[in-house]
């Protein structure tokens, strides 16, 4: 899809701020229908917002290349947009059809797409986790240089896997980044009641790792803070783990009635949202105009509606076929 | 179900929560453990309000670490407390499973008898709600496999009301499955709690005809099937488990010797399923009174599918448990 | 098994071991990883020689870390390595059921079809050696309640040698059980190995009266106790399974409908065991053939005891499956 | 039993050498005997032995209360003998008779001993941990000051139970002082091979409690280091780490054949014996003389061969109870 705005290479927007904003009102827009869509009974399950975290997402896809390897988790709309996942294919996922990237059978929490190396969508906290060692240890044996990134919420610091992962991944000296989307809750928990060494990079460097947090809330900063340790860990720094301070807007899920949190707390980090600020700046700086940013809104509205109605178009998986992809049918 | 003056109508939700402030009402030595049980109110909503009721030491928000606060919940156990653990959901579980299998179960035998562990621990389990592979599973059949532990499966409000409190003076490790189908169900109840016989299963319809054996979830579907199926003159006894471990051979085998047909409908995968236990055990000991081979309706062997269509076609409905009960009948 | 001119005698543990050169000699994606297999030479021995011949990259010692490395063997898997994980016991596995269940069997189906997960993970099961209650599960058939994953259970040196490329070849996630009271016995193998279908129950004796249904370390029980029938005139069937999931019923079936009786013996704890789960089908598809009702003979539902003479008694032995045989042909 | 050689409380001895010498020496010499009791057959399973390391647990036990408790380890005889439990009942039950400790039901590796407050015995590395958290929870809901001690070797570091619980007790201030024993090898794993970072006392102080390393060859250095832990945690100062540097002068089990490291590296540690170098220490400073040491060895063996004759002596659990201790005998 063409841009009206200036691309990153662009002289004017050196950081790539234009598709920064860009990928992040993709997510933002496309989540706003989600609710929408979850309310008409199109979606079902468990569905979990990423507004407000845009930035880390956004970011840190801006850093990969395409040969790298994605392990999400179960709140994972924003990391398959930015990646380069079809919205349209992740929508009808979430409707359960057919033509969904999962063929309707992952749902919202299971978005993959081995096209572009998204391996999840993984709805066990810290359970992706072991994976992303497992694809560094494989480009590692077989001399690729790619990176893999793996996302997971602050709350998956307890897990006994995050420790096992960050000290296997540390001792055999893989390819990995650790992304830690530090958005102060695990559900109702908040960090201080889950962990009692809330400086999580300092958690990190005990495994002899480079650890440091950025401003999950810009995503910029993300974007260079990830670039800085994506480098490294390609120039064979072996793996590092990044902390991206940020805040969720909404519920954790689509049943939180938010009991443990002040409406106050969450309006004080609104004026800190990740869009609001990144097109002011933006605008501050001429990189783009009002009408640019019309027009991109236009450009995503598109986008949208294009990939809602892919999804409404599509069919059912015939239940005759219940049972596939439990075994490979291409047996040896 | 007798109705007294002083009933109440209470949802499966509220009688478990009913349960926990009796008991922690009963027993200072009595606390609930678990991920967001507190500030959250219970991922379902079971535990809504007992933090301000009782205190954070004595429901007790956890880290996201399941091995560590099963385990201490046995240590606890060990030295004179009741906790009741919660694990949010049977999926989770299996990263405590070391934990329940290989300390809960075997602590008493291993030390010659030195050591109990009177523990509860509850979870969710079950599918129907579209949350998919990993949220979806139907395990309490597989843990009644351990020797060491018991595994009640309240199916009705009463017993969700009930079980807790018989299961708190245990001195042997019992775990609580509830489906998170059931927590909306609703039914009218005596204001005064008796304590059930948590070691009976309960005949919840009586026929002559055939026997459906069944517990939990799918407690309701039989009986909606028994209802239909009455009305094309089939009479079926309706057996409702309660406790998969120990099972009550007894209650079963009375039913089946009485109607000579047996059908068992569990929402477990069908190999190695409790159903499979319950089939070899009426063969064994009623072998010559059977008119019709054992029939099991389990749910489709495949990890659980987003999509609603499927997802009801791999789980026991109505219609395939009558379809069942026909066969047995008129195959026999 | 045939002799050749080229026949050589191994033991079930030189078997695999030759296996596992073999897999890492044909195959660059081949690697092993797991606790002790390099250095330590394999708790079991089984790996010994194979650091020295292949080098730490290729037979990696992984720290106790088992979800981690479990999991990271999934993760290699994806991303086209033929990992082949140890997990040193089946005792140590409940510790990385999270990623056998929730990642290795789920990921081709939660991902629509997109991922396969070519792993084997090898461990060794069973009691029989004094090693008490943490260390003598029998969870082989426990596994193949798992829709997802295979289990294989090589009961004889034949297969123990056979068995692993063609596990290797297959797409999806295969378990193999070593029962480690018979990594000692040995046989005599054509030198070339030829790859077994790993689909098949096999008939190991032919008979006409009773069928013994088995596996892994209780086959040469089995044998045994037909062996001792035969001089009373009792002619048994040997059949093992070989692979518990999926079940071969054909080769189960035919055996029983020619000899109307069934006798199935298995290590596993009684209550929800596989033989259960065999019971419940021989009954479901041949109830009509059967002469008496199908008989059991699995392990005493207790945590293993130390004591010599009380885990005699709590394992199936030739005594009491000659005379479960005995009840099945008087009784009929 | 009296002492022919100094008590504590004389002024010649204020570190209590003389005792730590006293339970040294029964370590020693008691498995010294297990060796030649292996040998002959009486004991079977696996036994791990603690030669080499007796100063740790002879250290750490001097420093508890009988109000506190104690979770080891599959190599717990030295600290069951050290604890106070009797030797003749630890050896019974290696015999596998009913006289021992866990009625012979749990063997070398589940010693236990409720009145001692020794809570085994667990053979899953990293399996007791939790167990101690919970004992530590009970403790502290209950308003008693007692501590918990966990023993566990540098290789459960790698789990991620370890982990889990660390943060655990830090998080909730809990009464657990964690003892680390790092004799540098997890079977044939070398602790650079399994941990990044291989200054355990960094690792732990991540989780914000103190932690430091003491010579685990010298039991007056260990006795000090846990009684200031102990004294510290005992005022409410929260969890405390305290690594023991020692080295095991065995194989790691009775079936390792020690390729994994180097004769030089045995015997360079065994010039560090905790038992010689004490004996020196207190024959220098004329605290026991020569004919003292006769004495005290002449007296320990007494103790050991009354041991092996109650154990000799003792019978057999009688088949028909094999099902005892699944289920506690009273139930409510
Ligand atoms: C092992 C496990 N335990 C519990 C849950 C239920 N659960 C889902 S999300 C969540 C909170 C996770 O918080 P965090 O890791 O901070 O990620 P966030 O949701 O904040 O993005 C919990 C407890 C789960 N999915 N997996
Ligand atoms: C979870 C688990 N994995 C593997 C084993 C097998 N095993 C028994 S002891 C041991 C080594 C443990 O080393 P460490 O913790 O350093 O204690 P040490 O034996 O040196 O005292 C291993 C791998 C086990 N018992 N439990
Ligand atoms: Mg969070
Ligand atoms: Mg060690």
């Amino acid at each position: 899809m063409s841009t009206a705005v200036p691309t990153p290479e662009q002289p004017l927007d050196p950081m790539g701020g234009c598709r920064l904003y860009r990928e992040m009102l993709r997510i933002r827009r496309f989540e706003e229908r989600c609710v929408e869509l979850y309310s008409a009974e199109k979606i079902r399950g468990f569905m979990h917002l990423y507004i407000g975290e845009e930035a880390v997402a956004a970011g840190v896809m801006a850093a990969l290349a395409p040969e790298d390897n994605v392990v999400a988790t179960y709140r994972e709309h924003g990391h398959a947009l930015a990646r380069g996942v079809d919205a349209g294919s992740i929508m009808a996922e979430m409707f359960g059809r057919v033509e969904g990237c999962s063929r309707g059978r992952g749902g919202s929490m299971h978005v993959f797409d081995v096209d572009h190396r998204f391996y999840g969508g993984n709805a066990i906290v810290g359970g992706g986790i072991p994976l992303a060692v497992g694809l560094a240890l494989a480009d590692h044996l077989q001399g690729r240089h790619a990176v893999t990134a793996a996302f997971f919420g602050e709350g998956a610091v307890a897990e006994g896997e995050f420790h096992e992962c960050m000290n296997l991944a540390a001792l055999w000296d893989l390819p990995v980044l650790f992304v830690c989307e530090n958005n102060l809750y695990a559900m109702g928990t908040a960090l201080a009641r889950s962990q009692v060494e809330t400086d999580l990079p300092l958690r990190a460097a005990s495994y002899e790792m480079p650890a440091w947090s950025v401003d999950g809330m810009d995503a910029i900063g993300v974007a260079e803070g990830a670039a800085r340790a994506v480098e490294s860990i390609r120039a064979g720094g072996g793996p590092h783990f990044l902390e991206c301070r940020t805040y969720r807007f909404r519920a954790h899920s689509m049943y939180d009635p938010e009991l443990y949190r002040d409406q106050v707390e969450v309006e004080r980090w609104k004026e800190r949202d990740p869009l609001l600020c990144l097109a002011e700046r933006l605008r501050t700086n001429s990189v783009v105009s009002d009408d640019d940013l019309v027009r991109l809104e236009a450009e995503v509205a598109d986008e949208i509606d294009a990939a809602i109605a892919f999804a409404e178009a599509g069919t059912w998986e015939p239940v005759e076929d219940l049972d596939r992809f439990v075994y490979s049918e291409s047996q040896p | 179900m007798t109705m007294t003056s002083s009933a109440v109508r209470l949802t499966y939700r509220e009688a478990m929560r009913a349960a926990i402030r009796d008991a922690l009402q009963r027993d200072d030595r009595v606390f609930l453990m678990g991920e967001d049980v507190g500030r959250y109110g219970g991922c379902f909503a079971v535990s809504k309000g007992l933090l301000d009721e009782f205190g954070p030491e004595r429901i007790r928000d956890t880290p996201l670490s399941e091995s560590a606060f099963v385990g201490a919940g046995i240590g606890a156990a060990l030295a004179g407390m009741r906790p009741i653990v919660e694990i949010m959901t049977v999926n989770f579980s299996l990263l405590a499973l070391d934990q329940i299998m290989n300390n809960a179960a075997t602590l008493q035998h291993m030390s010659g008898g030195q050591l109990h562990v009177p523990l509860v621990i509850r979870m969710t389990t079950g599918a129907g709600r579209q949350l998919a592979a990993q949220h979806s599973h139907s395990l309490e059949g597989w843990y009644a496999h351990i020797p060491g532990i018991k595994v009640l499966v309240p199916g009705t409000v009463e017993d969700a009301r009930g079980m807790l409190w018989p299961a708190l003076e245990d001195p042997d490790p019992v775990l609580i499955f509830e489906h998170g189908a059931l927590y909306n169900t609703d039914a009218q109840l005596p204001e005064a709690a008796s304590a059930p016989d948590i070691s009976c299963a309960a005949v919840r319809r009586f026929g002559a005809d055939v026997s459906i054996i069944t517990y939990g979830g799918s407690l309701p579907k039989c009986l909606s099937a028994a209802d239909e199926l009455a009305s094309s003159g089939i009479d079926v006894e309706v057996v409702d488990l309660r406790t998969l471990r120990p099972l009550d051979d007894d209650t079963v085998l009375s039913s089946v010797v009485k109607t000579h047909r047996a059908v068992i409908v569990d929402e477990g995968w069908r190999t190695g399923s409790i159903s499979a236990e319950i089939s070899a055990r009426i063969t064994e000991q009623a072998f010559y009174d059977l008119d019709a081979p054992v029939a099991r309706v389990c749910s489709a062997e495949v990890p659980m599918p987003y999509a609603k269509h499927l997802e009801e076609a791999a789980l026991p409905q109505v219609a395939r448990i009558t379809a069942a009960v026909r066969q047995a009948v008129d195959g026999g």
